[in-house]
């Protein structure tokens, strides 16, 4: 069985993650994900390429802080959390979010959480290779 | 020593991705990043996070031990 | 290619709803999913099975009005709608919601509305087997 | 003739998922209704809304036309 929380160089699979995360509690009656891509286009740019640079240490454990945090939180029944390193063509998949609570709303709103609160905890870094050269993104504040 | 690490686009102007630092006893988070600063100014412009041994740090008056982990980091952009 | 929108037995893919979202779009940053599970518990009683009523031609019906409202007010570039009848185990799927959108802020809202509007506009009705008999479920006001 | 459907908690209280009304002309909403809720108290107990040929109709007044198909429906508990 997958770690619930890695990063990994490899696409992931929904239905594996899905089913790894209901296979932990059948009292689970909503399950609420994010899934972030790569954009082909980004502030004009045509981006064909999106390359990761991770503090791989680190971000797994910043990962693991934020899947406990939400549990308490949240009283979620389970929480997964995949990122991808390396470079990812445009359309691909890069981040998922997974969060199962026993109803709807807790879910919801713990998977908006746990995306918000990824992009401002976990050190990886993006960087843009586009036609015309690369380019690291500089996040807005 | 003291390892410090950088990851994207810090690395990139610092132009690698680690260098050693000499521990000192009573040495303090701010010590090695105002060595470094001046080695690094272009790097630092954007550097707005730092980590000692994974965690995240806000003290700069932090005392280090020898054979810390010590990095500075830009803005994160993953996700 | 299966409808976008649609009412059926069998179970589904979130792999294959997603693929299917994101060949609409490579402009598509963010992709929020709601799954919906037949949970083993309910106020108190263990639950085995839970059976479907549906009147099927208004419920796709609604359905399709709500992605097309949903893609309006959320400016999305791609919905997936997918609500199982018939009967359904414990801890099996029910329901599949998908929001996909250029950055993650409308696709996890427009997510949260779609299955919110879908528990009050469409006509599908949920009955509880349980050890103890069948009961037709009566929602919460 | 006016096929009027149940589903869910409504049919199963009814006895059936589809009866027969006999159209007349001038008929309304309303008149389908009175004419069933006096057949089927239980029924009509539980029902929240109508749908006339697949739509919502909050307008009891609405004049039905042959053919109609008429809906009286539970409220919904699907998702």
């Amino acid at each position: 069985m997958k770690d619930a929380v890695r990063i990994q160089l490899e696409d992931f699979s929904q239905d594996e993650e899905i089913a790894a995360l209901r296979a932990s509690s059948k009292r689970m009656g909503g399950i609420a994900t994010f899934i972030g891509c790569a954009r082909d286009f980004s502030e004009g740019r045509e981006v064909t390429q999106i390359s990761f640079d991770a503090y791989g240490s680190m971000a797994v454990g910043e990962m693991n802080k934020l899947r406990d945090e939400a549990t308490k939180k949240f009283a979620l029944l389970g929480v997964r959390i995949v990122h991808r390193v390396g470079v990812v063509g445009a359309g691909e998949q890069i981040v998922f979010v997974a969060a199962g609570a026993e109803h709807r709303a807790p879910a919801l709103q713990a998977c908006q959480w746990l995306i918000d609160e990824l992009k401002q905890r976990v050190p990886i870094w993006k960087k843009e290779i586009t036609p015309q050269g690369e380019a690291w993104l500089t996040p807005h504040p | 020593m003291i390892r410090v690490l950088f990851f994207g686009p810090v690395a990139e102007r610092v132009g690698k991705s680690e260098v050693q630092v000499v521990f000192k006893a009573g040495m303090r988070l701010l010590d090695v990043r105002e060595q470094l600063q001046v080695k690094y100014p272009a790097a630092f412009e954007i550097v707005c996070f730092t980590a000692v041994n994974g965690e995240h740090v806000l003290d700069m008056s932090l005392p280090l031990t020898e054979h810390s982990d010590v990095v500075f980091m830009s803005k994160f952009s993953g996700g």
